[in-house]
């Protein structure tokens, strides 16, 4: 596979790491965060943390989009599966999301509820095309690259006069989210991790470009290199935030530059902005509301807009108490530090969404570190009882 | 859930769709998120869209530099210091 | 409950369908069976004519499996459910080291289902146990309604004999033996998932399908102190191995590096977001033997047309006990999980 | 693929359900087995963890037959799916002469289907077993989508051991033997259609469901030398005395007023339009032997609870050669047929 | 059983028998026509011939719904389960018999059409009543005795106003019928069966009693006896129609005196009466049309009237060539003189609709009388070879 | 499809239905046929319907019949002899 396994060349990884370890400052440390769960899932699936130094650490953020969709939301797209008995078509990480009550859209569906997983929305157009007689939801989440294939689906709906076909639109902004993480006017500053840089969004950024994170080097004065997912493209990503960071420098680099450019994907932004608006405010799980971070279909597609079509109940969702996802996504706390990883919470049984999509923080630690994570958490846990 | 992968485009199809091969496996996707595509183009593919065109040339300064970049910064001066 | 003696072979019509009355244990039964099953199935065992078939009293001590089979699509690149059927669980008996004797096969029709495809399937079933020289020796066959099944399951049951001396079982495990593998990874669940519906992919891969007793008896006479062998099934190689050191004091160390995947099959995992330690084979094996044994047993699966990619991929470990490590692509390392929920579509 | 190995097992909240990730192969697999299972199978077979299993060296030549149930509704009065499949196997293994020395089983699961109905079927199977003196040495289970299947099906296979000098089969009938039947017709088939859906009727009738193999080890120990034994199940009586002389050179002669049938049953018939030779049985048998053993063998019959009610029913004939012919009640004679299409609903 | 056991003794039978090998002359025949396809599986079932002698021959009429009920309307039945896609609910015999391409109910069925047997018209309702979006027909077959109880379901949906429920009607009467053979105006007169008397129907009786078949004696000077279903009364009924013929009386006796009465059941009458009213003629398989046979829904009932509420549209259709059903059930051929029987006509697999119906004469003889029937064909052909 | 079976009510239920038994199977069926029931009477059923209630009566004299009827028209001339 080009472009795929050249970047997961096994000398130059060595050569990287050793790079990485040599001019990383042994006296002081680099808290990294990567926005992307894709990124959180490289780094756990190649142990890219192996190749680095003790003191580069990597803080994980909230870039899961399954992971940061409010249970509330889910618990709309349940109740059109099971209320509105339409066909509720999503990627099949959604799927096994918790919502309330520890219902997810597989357990309903396996008692009766008509979900289906798709792989595009092509698909789930298809269906629609196919039971002229159901109603197709299409449950619409992710960031900015997954958000153009939702818009060319209105717009073919709309241009094939398709009346059953709807979608429940999630998606979500990433610039929004990394400025309200930077603003954290709700964190205890003794808990608040000091971020000395940002591994910038990858597929992301081939849609919008690397401009709308320039904000982050000129207002935050926080170095950024957008960074492509591959293991290799993570550790040379690394090398230069560290090459920042010791310089002094506060850029936003590319380090993705076969795919990313400045300005994006301008035909699938202005597709994008024909179908979508800007929500005033959209609640993020982890990070509370989120202003201008999400969008909805515009009032000239509500047609195809399952918030319009649905009269969806008030309902009052409940999270898993002590699950400790919200802060895991502010990147204050890491998955050892809550008390059910592991123990009740396992991607077999997911107490919470990070611990459903293998861009969750705590399944990628349960999944790839746990031996590690499981030996710390016993440790931590003996020094408290010593200290106690 | 932004997983893409990078895919030859082998045939150009009616209505944006086009034909991609990854390391020999073919699937048919759709273009209709980019400007002009071509056979012979490499493509980003997301959610059975091309998201975007790869460039070569591009992807080769990356893995040119990785190359350097495995070179410690001591070393790169080195290297400027002889070649002075 | 109704044996399959042939009684009188019948011809039905091109568009046949498999009926209500087919599953009734009257004659229609009779019938399906005598003129569907039975020519393909021959044997003598089969001939008794009895419910249950009488084997010879075996040379050996008796190993069982059993497997239900439910894959979808029914058929796939390379194989068929029927042939998968019999592979499947001939392959099982042979993970204990014991040579398979007898199957008996356990048919559940869905009401509808074309009586030409149930014969493709028989015939696919019979050729697979004639070619691994194993008699069908008994079988069943139910009807459900419409809606009530999916085409056709089968549970194949294998009766096999293991000689003395041959004791192989996760008891026997133990830190430094080494791991081998007999060939590619992820061929059969691949294979399966480019026919998905709403997936479609295409791919020259087939399914890895096959018996693999006969290259098992070579490796048990060359060295019956083998420690292990299990077929990496359902669940792929990363369940087989959690399988066997989940709860144990024995950890084991892989090499990803060393794990052999066709490029296609490893595309078709990127493509899909899956690992190839999660998919399912249907003609591979895992064997774990001390380190002395591993060139031995790699040169006798290399010699057969199933090994032909055999690899020596990792080592027991005492050091991580209950825990699959992997050293990573690029030289970092990771604990290799069970799959964790479903594996779309079905694939056994 | 999964062997039935206790790893950990789980306590499900009440109203959990079965899902496709229970039948992906992986830990949700191993946690359903774990839990829903190995508490209620527990042998040591089953806990040898491979996912064949290995049993000691057979005394004798090994008998094997399978059957799929797919039985609706699951639980009857009288038993369920899972004692069903524990005694329908067994009685098949019983019937080559044989006694039972392990049996296998494979579910196939409807996805939704509730955890607690399944460990109510596990428990009631281990118990089916237990009680019968034959492990569960090894298992499968698969999930399929909602609308695929009906709840479950659970296939098993019996493995046995037969004595030498036991000869039982179709191949040793010969005109003038006796035959003679266990006891009452009808009583499983009226219990499961008692509770069909839109055909309700309240009886006290309760599924003989039984295993039989003690009662058989009896018989066999007697009178080596009994020609036949089947158990007439699915079809009923008329299907089994059928299958044994059709396309042959005898003939069955039975006489109506000698088979037990319970008042109930026949009412039940009667109401229904049903003939009681054409229902099916789960815990009765039919045997063939010499007329000089016929009173020994109904003597040890009646010695057991599954043979209260043995009676001498007739006579292998010469004279109508395939057919079974029948005197009725009033005096007259018919063939009787086999059960001709479907048998509604589901019996086994 | 009361009311049954007592009807099924052996001795009485014994006694019966004898009476009837001493009363019947052996120098003539006694050719006596059992109309319903009760009696024709009593009979067989019960092996009645044995217990008379052979110059007592029964002749085995049309009394079978299933086996008379032509091709074209069963077409029909198929087309509103498959091409209408309704629910459609029939007694159990109804759903094997073939008819054109030898499709049956059963047969759509597996192919996925909505067929369900039914026990009752009570459960038909019940389907419509739980399946409100779909439409459910009950196809409606059967003599006066199942006459009834269709009347009871569309009047029952009347008063419900259930909107999704409609009959399928093809009740067809007795009297007509037997009417219909005696005037036998198609009939060879070489081929014709002299019928000495009939064993009038049992059940039909029970609603319409045995004044209807008072024109048989007085119109056409024919012994009747009403005689009930088990053995021991078919018996009786042969001794008593002996004896009508020996004594040259011709009379409608009652030996079912215990059900049936003269005026039968008149609330039954009544009912059928409001909802049904006759149809000019009906097609019987067999018999071909045969005048005021059989009911039709009133127009006022015209909304639970399948005819009326679905398009049924025109068709030829085929009896199985050589299927001599028509001659049989009309009393001048027996199955053994079809040569499909037994041959590739069995219940397994019927060509025509005598061979489904336990009631239906091939049927009955291949069930329970196979081994005389395929001999006495043997020794027929035979002869025809040798004569030849 | 004249299937029809005697049953005795067991109990009249409301909406013109009642429970019936038939040697001990118990059944409950639709009783709007018939003019008027009660406990204890035997009825025909016939598809979920009793058609006709059974006169104890009748049955009991067609039974004598039958053991009359199978005395020989002889014996019976022969017995009316002797009682004459
Ligand atoms: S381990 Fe589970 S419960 Fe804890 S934070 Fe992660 S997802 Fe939430
Ligand atoms: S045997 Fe079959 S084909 Fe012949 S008349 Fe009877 S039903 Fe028709
Ligand atoms: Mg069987
Ligand atoms: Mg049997
Ligand atoms: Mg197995
Ligand atoms: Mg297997
Ligand atoms: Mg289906
Ligand atoms: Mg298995
Ligand atoms: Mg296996
Ligand atoms: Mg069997
Ligand atoms: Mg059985
Ligand atoms: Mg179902």
């Amino acid at each position: 596979m080009k472009y795929v396994e050249e970047f997961r060349d096994r000398a130059l990884a060595e050569k990287l790491s050793a790079a990485i370890r040599a001019e990383a400052d042994a006296v002081r440390s680099y808290n990294f965060m990567e926005f992307c769960g894709g990124h959180t899932h490289a780094i756990f699936r190649y142990g890219v943390q192996d190749l680095v130094p003790a003191n580069v650490q990597f803080v994980h953020g909230p870039g899961c989009p399954v992971c940061i969709l409010p249970i509330r939301r889910l618990d709309d797209a349940i109740e059109l599966a099971e209320r509105h008995g339409v066909i509720l078509c999503s990627y099949g990480d959604m799927l096994r999301v918790p919502g309330s009550k520890r219902r997810s859209l597989l357990s309903v569906k396996a008692q009766g509820a008509d979900v289906r997983m798709v792989y595009s929305t092509l698909d789930a157009l298809e269906i629609a095309r196919q039971n002229p007689d159901r109603q197709v939801v299409f449950l619409g989440i992710g960031f900015e690259t997954t958000t153009p294939p939702t818009a060319l689906a209105i717009r073919q709906a709309a241009d094939e006069g398709l009346t059953n076909f709807s979608v429940f639109c999630n998606h979500v902004l990433t610039p929004a989210a990394i400025r309200h993480i930077l603003d954290a006017p709700d964190i205890d500053p003794e808990q608040a991790v000091h971020l000395d840089g940002f591994l910038g969004p990858s597929h992301v950024s081939t849609v919008i470009g690397s401009k709308p994170y320039e904000f982050l080097s000129e207002t935050y004065r926080k170095p950024v290199v957008i960074a492509g997912f591959e293991p290799l493209d993570v550790l040379q990503s690394v090398l230069m935030l560290i090459r920042q960071v010791n310089e002094g420098r506060v850029e936003v680099e590319n380090q993705y530059a076969r795919v990313v450019t400045r300005e994006g994907n301008t035909k699938a932004q202005d597709l994008v902005d024909e179908i979508f608006e800007l929500r005033p405010a959209f609640e993020w799980r982890g990070l509370g509301m989120v202003a201008k971070s999400a969008l909805a279909i515009r009032p000239a597609y509500a047609a195809f807009d399952a918030e319009a079509r649905f009269d969806l109940s008030d309902k009052t969702s409940r999270e898993v108490k002590s699950c400790e996802c919200p802060a895991i996504l502010r990147g204050v706390k890491k998955p050892k530090d809550c008390k059910l990883f592991g123990n009740v919470c396992t991607p077999d049984n997911p107490m919470g969404s990070c611990m459903v999509s293998s861009e969750g923080s705590c399944a990628a630690y349960w999944t790839y570190r746990r031996a590690e994570t499981l030996a710390e958490m016993a440790k931590d846990k003996a020094m408290a009882e010593q200290a106690a | 859930m932004c997983l893409a992968i990078p895919a030859l485009v082998t045939a150009v199809l009616a209505d944006d769709m086009a034909t991609v091969s990854l390391g020999g496996v073919v699937k048919t996707v759709s273009v209709a998120l980019l400007d002009e595509v071509a056979v012979g183009d490499y493509v980003l593919l997301h959610v059975g869209y091309a998201l975007h065109k790869i460039s070569e040339e591009e992807a080769e300064r990356t893995l040119a530099m990785m190359a350097e970049g495995g070179l410690l910064q001591a070393e790169l001066d080195e290297i400027a210091g002889d070649a002075a | 409950m109704t044996a399959m003696q042939p009684i009188r072979a019948k011809r039905f019509p091109a568009d046949a369908r498999v009926t209500m009355s087919h599953g009734g244990g009257g004659r229609a039964t009779r019938e399906l069976i005598a003129s569907v099953f039975a020519p393909h199935f021959a044997n003598p065992l089969l001939e008794q004519g009895h419910d249950a078939a009488r084997l010879e009293r075996p040379d050996g001590r008796i190993v069982v499996s059993t497997d239900g089979h439910v894959i979808s699509p029914l058929f796939f690149p390379g194989g068929d459910i029927g042939s998968l059927a019999v592979h499947g669980t001939l392959n099982d008996v042979a993970m204990g080291g014991a040579q398979p004797i007898a199957l008996t096969s356990a048919f559940v029709i869905e009401e509808g289902f074309p009586l030409a495809d149930l014969e493709r399937i028989a015939a696919s079933m019979g050729e697979a146990a004639r070619r691994a020289g194993v008699p069908i020796a008994t079988g069943d066959t139910k009807v459900v309604e419409r809606g009530k099944g999916d085409g056709v399951f089968i549970t194949t049951t294998g009766i096999g004999v293991v000689p003395d001396g041959v004791e192989i079982g996760p008891d026997r495990l133990a830190a430094g033996q080494a791991i081998l593998l007999s060939g590619t990874l992820g061929d059969h669940g691949v294979a399966i998932m480019s026919q998905r519906q709403g997936l479609e992919f295409e791919t020259t891969i087939t399914s890895d399908s096959a018996a693999l007793h006969h290259m098992v008896a070579d490796m048990v006479a060359a060295v019956p102190g083998i420690a292990l062998l299990r077929d990496p099934t359902r669940g792929g190689l990363s369940s087989t191995l959690n399988e066997l050191v989940e709860g144990t004091q024995l950890g084991v160390l892989i090499e990803e590096a060393a794990i052999p995947v066709k490029g296609e099959v490893a595309s078709a995992c990127e493509l899909l977001g899956l690992d190839p330690l999660h998919i399912a084979n249907e003609g591979k094996l895992v064997c774990i033997c001390e380190e002395a044994d591993a060139e031995t047993l790699l040169a006798i699966m290399r010699s057969h047309g199933e090994g032909t990619d055999a690899a020596r991929i990792g080592t027991v470990t005492a050091e991580e006990p209950g825990f699959v490590r992997m050293t990573t692509a690029i030289g970092g390392t990771r604990i290799v999980d069970w799959l964790s929920g479903e594996q779309l579509p079905r694939i056994c």
